[in-house]
């Protein structure tokens, strides 16, 4: 049966209800986030759905094109690279070096990274601004180039590279989540709740972090189109994931030289690549517009 | 001001001096021999033992430091481990090379980024605003590598109308004198100089077009925003009440107000630059400082790596500064420091 | 008896934006010194920059003094014992708006100060923020209630929900009353009036309408630049002859209609 | 022929939930010279008549009127282009937060020379210039600015809340206008700053002849000046006419409480008694009563009320109720 509203009642959704509810209107977004959810999905099934291992070389089907070309095959879906490997089955698990391991690295970098500004955040002695004021200087300077430092410590690899990632994320979720407790902190309904006697956890947990959390959603989405994209790059120079691992950018930096011959090898992981940060980036961009619209409103 | 700029002077030194200890401290967790890390010469060539006396290296950490610092101060980064080579004196070519890709980068990322970016603000809601926001997020999404490669395949090997890599065709024999093949073509007596020039412009607009994608798209969508919300200030309705054209708002009122909240992000964009140069010098093969610090890191050749990464970093810091002065300067406001949280 | 409040030789210096490290602070509040009664409504006067907020931010805990001392019921309160001060002495800001947290429910912000500052099991909490919602004038509902679906009055009155539902001797309100409209001001005054009379709290107010003053306030104080330079009984100050800021400061409303419809040309002053 | 003319100004919005009327069928006459008071509570739409007049609203809102004139050219029929001519030309507007409303990246010297009409300054280049910073310092002595030089050096944030809405004054009547908009100049101000405020309005609106329509919340803080006061809530007219007549003998319940509720009035209660106020708290745009948009909270309202009443004439006033107060003995 229907719901029969017999009185008229109101609904209270909370603040982030309704952020999340401008959010929900639009078409864009959503099908973005419908897409990133069955990437995630793909890539976590990836050793069970791949039709073949990744590694595994067809000698009689050495840079097939895809199945949907004249020349196509249909026992391979995507075609196969110049050494006979089919495309599907590198695409997939190289979703997981590509886009699962950054979710992983993300999560890890806002964790220390969130816990970190919030502490530095709540700390209003003067003392320490000197230190943060530098460090917000050093902080203009990109997650790549930091990456690329620590790989030239580390060394190149696929372990390096991850942790090089994680550590050069955190500044950016230091820094924002410093400023944005900083900024609640001065506002009157954080001196209201500290007046009511409440302890410090309280407060960062109970009272801030709700009123901060679209802010840290938001750097969640910017840390992991970079990770992807830092990752990627890494591994496209030949200091991240190293052959035969399959990965979106490994497998791209393999076609630089055979893109004349089989383009496909290129457009493919390319283009998942370019999917996959581009429905980030919108999901991020329109929480951006969907909190803006709840704070004009 | 007085007040502003000594803080603004104070932090900036500060910071270099931070990015100091970090080059330094890198020689410990590199690998190896710091002596050898810091000054390019190996335990058992002859120089060993003085180098180790003026790098202090019988004293105490503090000593070592103070002497490093010396060191770069006069520009000595020590020898490359690979070649031999005193790092700075190789160093000044590559970071010419890179520094005129850099600067058309950049000019073309501004001169792309906050026309359209005012343009879309305008058309605030239209489909015109919708088209560039569209085209910017994709622009903005393009892994920077993908989209070279997409690049030399369409204009370089499809359509053949530019060549792909390197810097000017080796055949007109322009001696590098500066690193900029601009400067050099010019500064030549060659025969062909209009020629090589035109070589030279044609070499470079792939990879300045790829450097400049990604930041311009970033300012197109930063200056975008920021105007579409400086347009709801108060003081811009004011404007509007009193019957000033939409011309006029936008040039005299909003375009001041944008720029001071965009002008900060310019370093953050350049530092993006600096980042992708090494990607974009590497598929381009252009003989600049990026290529050659992943050459390095590959290489293991910590002299290099150092120099070159406190460099692009120092760069970052003095183009902070800069802004930062002039912003100061243009925008007395944000003297206050009421603005901006810290 | 000791009194109510007693407030001795506060004072608070601070460094301006824009100065060198080495120059000398600023005075924001000279030495100020007065009393409190139970049951009393103090009003603290002055024009912007006279030290009033800082004043009775100082007496609510929101900074802490740079010397002088405050004693409570002839005890010292220092402004680290947050717990007994917050039991005692509470504060309404200036705007509901900002000083209500937007992601909490009305009631989830009612029970902050009960979980801090009362030993109560979930039933009894509830029971209290229900009672002290409709003491205000609110209904029990409302607890579900999240800030942004409230009107400005309403907001005003959860403020001073979380204000009194500790039961506090003393309740600061800064400003609180300004920038209301005439309705609800007139409603706001009214409920705090109400509750003086019920639960004997004493008021400090901060605000620049001698008006308002003239109507709640049983003794006032005003500053000058962060100096006292009147500190008297309503009644008295109203009546006696007093310096001429002081003059100026109380019977503003003096100057009404007649006055400047004949004079349109009077001279306008800085 | 009336300076201003608005018949039957409606306003409507697409809301969240539903289209909400913010403006129903307001009328207001001004003459030229006139000061004219709008007093309404905070939701009342008076900023958006007045946005309405200016012609900044949201373009996204439907306005509709039987009439808004000015000087008798239809203002609705005209371009954009015509509109804003007229705007710039015969209206000027100063608003609540003067701060807020000055642009923070000019000096004040910048931002009148703006406003100054370039037909004012002739003659060479230098000419021109020194032309129009004696211009600004007149300007700035007209609205009681005497340390000229130094204001017009600086930048709004460093100026005081009195100063700044002195400096906006400067720069709305620095083209002369016919009508100067004056949206809640003072509230929130303190009384002092307030009364210099309101004292300067009322001399302009004599030496500029300038009329002005000043907006309040508060029966207050009306100009001592005053010729005509209307009264609105809810984005319906209650009550409008002579400030004498509309404030000694007021016909609606609305005018009777808000003039009880005046600060004023509570001088006069004794210490600590009850204040007189309406019940209950304006409504949401959700929630809009039909009828008379007062209903719930007046004391007289009866069955009737949810009929919204037409306007009715009594001397010197005009009013929307079916129980008028104050009514004479037949």
């Amino acid at each position: 049966m229907a719901d029969i509203e017999l009185y008229y009642q109101d609904r209270n959704p909370s603040p982030l209800q309704l952020v999340w509810f401008a959010f929900k209107r639009r078409l864009a977004p959503m099908i973005s986030l419908w897409l990133l959810g069955a990437l995630l999905v793909l890539v976590i099934l990836a050793p069970v759905i791949t039709p073949y291992s990744a590694n595994v070389q067809f000698v009689d089907a050495v840079a097939l094109p895809p199945s949907w070309t004249h020349d196509g095959n249909m026992q391979f879906l995507f075609g196969t690279d110049d050494l006979g490997r089919d495309m599907l089955s590198r695409l997939l698990i190289g979703g997981r070096f590509s886009f699962g391991l950054p979710i992983i690295m993300v999560i890890l970098a806002s964790t220390i990274g969130i816990f970190i500004g919030a502490m530095v955040g709540a700390d209003t002695k003067s003392k320490l601004r000197v230190l943060g004021r530098t460090l917000d200087r050093l902080l203009t300077i990109p997650s790549f180039l930091l990456a690329l430092v620590l790989i030239a410590i580390l060394g190149a690899g696929l372990g390096n590279a991850i942790i090089a990632i994680t550590l050069s994320l955190v500044p950016q979720f230091i820094y924002v989540t410093r400023n944005a407790v900083y900024q609640e902190w001065q506002k009157d309904y954080v001196t209201a709740s500290r007046l009511n006697g409440c302890s410090n956890t309280y407060l960062m947990y109970r009272v801030i972090l709700p009123n901060i959390t679209p802010i840290l959603v938001m750097q969640l989405t910017v840390a992991l189109s970079v990770a992807i994209m830092d990752i990627a790059a890494l591994s496209f120079l030949g200091l991240g994931v190293q052959s035969p691992t399959p990965e979106w950018g490994s497998m791209l930096a393999r076609s630089l030289d055979e893109v004349y011959l089989s383009p496909w090898s290129m457009v493919l992981p390319g283009l998942s690549l370019f999917a996959t940060i581009m429905a980030i980036n919108v999901v991020g961009d329109s929480l951006r517009r969907a909190i803006k619209q709840r704070m004009d409103t | 001001m007085t007040r502003y700029l000594m803080t603004r002077l104070f932090y900036f030194f500060l910071a270099l001096l931070v990015l100091s200890v970090v080059t330094f401290s890198l020689n410990w967790l590199f690998p190896g021999d710091p002596l050898t890390n810091m000054s390019g010469i190996r335990d058992g060539q002859a120089a060993y033992n003085a180098t180790l006396e003026s790098r202090a290296f019988d004293s105490t950490v503090i000593q070592q430091y103070v002497n490093y610092l010396a060191h770069i101060t006069q520009f000595d980064w020590g020898l490359s481990l690979s070649t031999g080579n005193d790092v700075w004196q190789d160093a000044a070519t590559y970071l010419v090379v890179s520094a005129e890709l850099v600067l058309l980068s950049f000019a073309l990322a501004v001169l792309i980024g906050l026309p359209l970016g005012m343009l879309a603000a305008n058309y605030f809601r239209h489909n015109l605003d919708k088209f560039i926001l569209t085209s910017a997020m994709t622009g903005y999404s393009i892994p920077v590598f993908w989209l070279a490669q997409l690049l030399i395949l369409l204009f370089a090997v499809q359509i053949e109308w530019l060549p792909i890599t390197g810097q000017i065709n080796p055949l007109y024999a322009i001696d590098s004198i500066t690193g900029s093949v601009i400067i050099d073509i010019l500064l030549s007596d060659s025969q062909y100089k209009l020629a090589a020039l035109q070589d030279a412009l044609l070499h470079l607009v792939l990879p300045v077009l790829t450097l400049s994608s990604l930041p311009s798209m970033l300012l197109l969508r930063i200056t975008r925003n920021q105007t579409i919300e400086v347009l709801q200030k108060p003081y811009v309705k004011a404007a509007r009440a009193r019957g000033l054209s939409q011309k006029r708002l936008l040039f005299k009122h909003a375009l001041p107000n944008v720029l001071q909240d965009v002008l900060p992000q310019m370093t953050f964009i350049f530092g993006l630059m600096m980042a992708n140069l090494v990607i974009v010098e590497h598929i381009f093969n252009w003989p600049g400082a990026g290529a050659w610090l992943l050459k390095a890191i590959i290489e293991r050749d910590y002299p290099i790596i150092q120099m070159v990464l406190f460099t692009l970093m120092g760069l970052i810091l003095v183009l902070n500064l800069l802004v930062e002065i002039y912003r100061g300067w243009r925008f007395p406001m944000t003297r206050e420091e009421r603005y901006g949280g810290y | 008896m000791s009194h109510l409040l007693e407030a001795v030789d506060l004072f608070k210096t601070f460094r301006p934006r824009r100065s060198w490290p080495w120059s000398k602070k600023s005075v924001a509040l000279e030495p100020t010194s007065f009393t409190l009664e139970a049951g009393e409504t103090l009003a603290i006067m002055g024009e912007t920059g006279s030290g009033k907020s800082t004043l009775s931010k100082i007496i609510a805990g929101v900074e802490a003094p740079s010397g002088g001392e405050l004693y409570l019921n002839g005890q010292k309160l220092n402004y680290a014992q947050s717990k007994r001060r917050c039991q005692n002495i509470r504060m309404v800001f200036q705007d509901s708006d900002k000083s209500l947290n937007q992601q909490l429910t009305v009631g989830q912000q009612l029970e902050e100060p009960l979980l801090f500052n009362r030993e109560m099991s979930n039933s009894e909490r509830k029971q209290l923020i229900h009672s002290t919602l409709r003491k205000v004038g609110l209904l029990a509902e409302h607890a579900a209630f999240y800030p942004h679906m409230l009107s400005t009055g309403q907001k005003q009155r959860v403020a001073i929900a979380r204000a009194i539902i500790l039961d506090p001797q003393i309740v600061v309100a800064d400003e609180a009353l300004v920038a209301l409209d005439p309705s609800v001001r007139a409603q706001i005054i009214n409920l705090m009036l109400d509750l003086q009379k019920d639960m004997g709290i004493s008021y400090i107010i901060v605000t620049h309408s001698p008006q308002i003053v003239k109507h709640i306030a049983d003794k006032i104080l005003i500053l000058y630049r962060g100096k006292m330079i009147a500190f008297n009984e309503t009644e008295r100050l109203l009546t006696e002859k007093q310096q001429p800021y002081v003059q100026a400061l109380l019977h503003e409303h003096l100057i009404n209609h007649s006055q400047i419809t004949g004079n349109s040309s009077a001279k306008v002053t800085e | 022929m009336d300076l201003l003319d608005i018949r039957n100004l409606t306003i409507e919005m697409d809301g969240p939930h539903g289209r909400v009327r913010v403006l129903d069928k307001v009328s207001l006459q001004l003459k030229e010279g006139e000061v004219h008071s709008l007093v309404g509570e905070s939701g009342s739409g008076k900023s958006l008549l007045a946005k309405a007049v200016i012609g900044v609203l949201n373009p996204l809102w439907d306005v509709t009127a039987d009439r808004l004139w000015w000087n008798g050219k239809d203002l609705l029929a005209m371009t954009p282009k015509q509109r804003r001519a007229i705007t710039g030309r015969d209206m000027a507007m100063i608003f609540q937060d003067p701060l807020a409303y000055l642009d923070p990246n000019s000096t004040v010297a910048e931002q009148i020379t703006e406003a100054i009409p370039a037909g004012d300054v002739t003659g060479t280049f230098m000419h021109r210039r020194i032309d129009r910073k004696t211009r600004v310092a007149q300007l700035l002595h007209r609205v009681g600015i005497r340390d000229h030089d130094a204001i017009m050096k600086s930048y709004p944030y460093e100026l005081s809340e009195g100063i700044a809405q002195k400096v906006s004054i400067a720069i709305a009547i620095a083209h002369r206008p016919k009508l100067l908009i004056a949206d809640e100049p003072t509230t929130a101000m303190e009384p002092s700053t307030k009364d210099q405020i309101q004292r300067l309005l009322g001399k302009l609106a004599v030496s500029q002849s300038m009329s002005v329509l000043l907006i309040t919340q508060d029966v207050a803080s009306i100009l001592p000046a005053t010729q005509r006061v209307s009264l609105l809530y809810c984005g319906q007219m209650m009550e409008h006419g002579d400030t004498e007549t509309v404030l000694n003998r007021p016909a609606h319940p609305y005018t009777d409480a808000m003039i009880k509720m005046s600060l004023q009035a509570h001088a006069e209660l004794e210490p600590k008694s009850k204040l007189p106020s309406l019940p209950g708290a304006v409504p949401t745009l959700r929630h809009m009563p039909i009828g008379c948009r007062l209903g719930p909270r007046c004391p007289y309202a009866q069955k009737q009320c949810v009929k919204a009443p037409l306007v009715r004439h009594r001397d010197e006033q005009s009013y929307y109720c079916h129980f008028p107060l104050n009514e004479p003995e037949a």
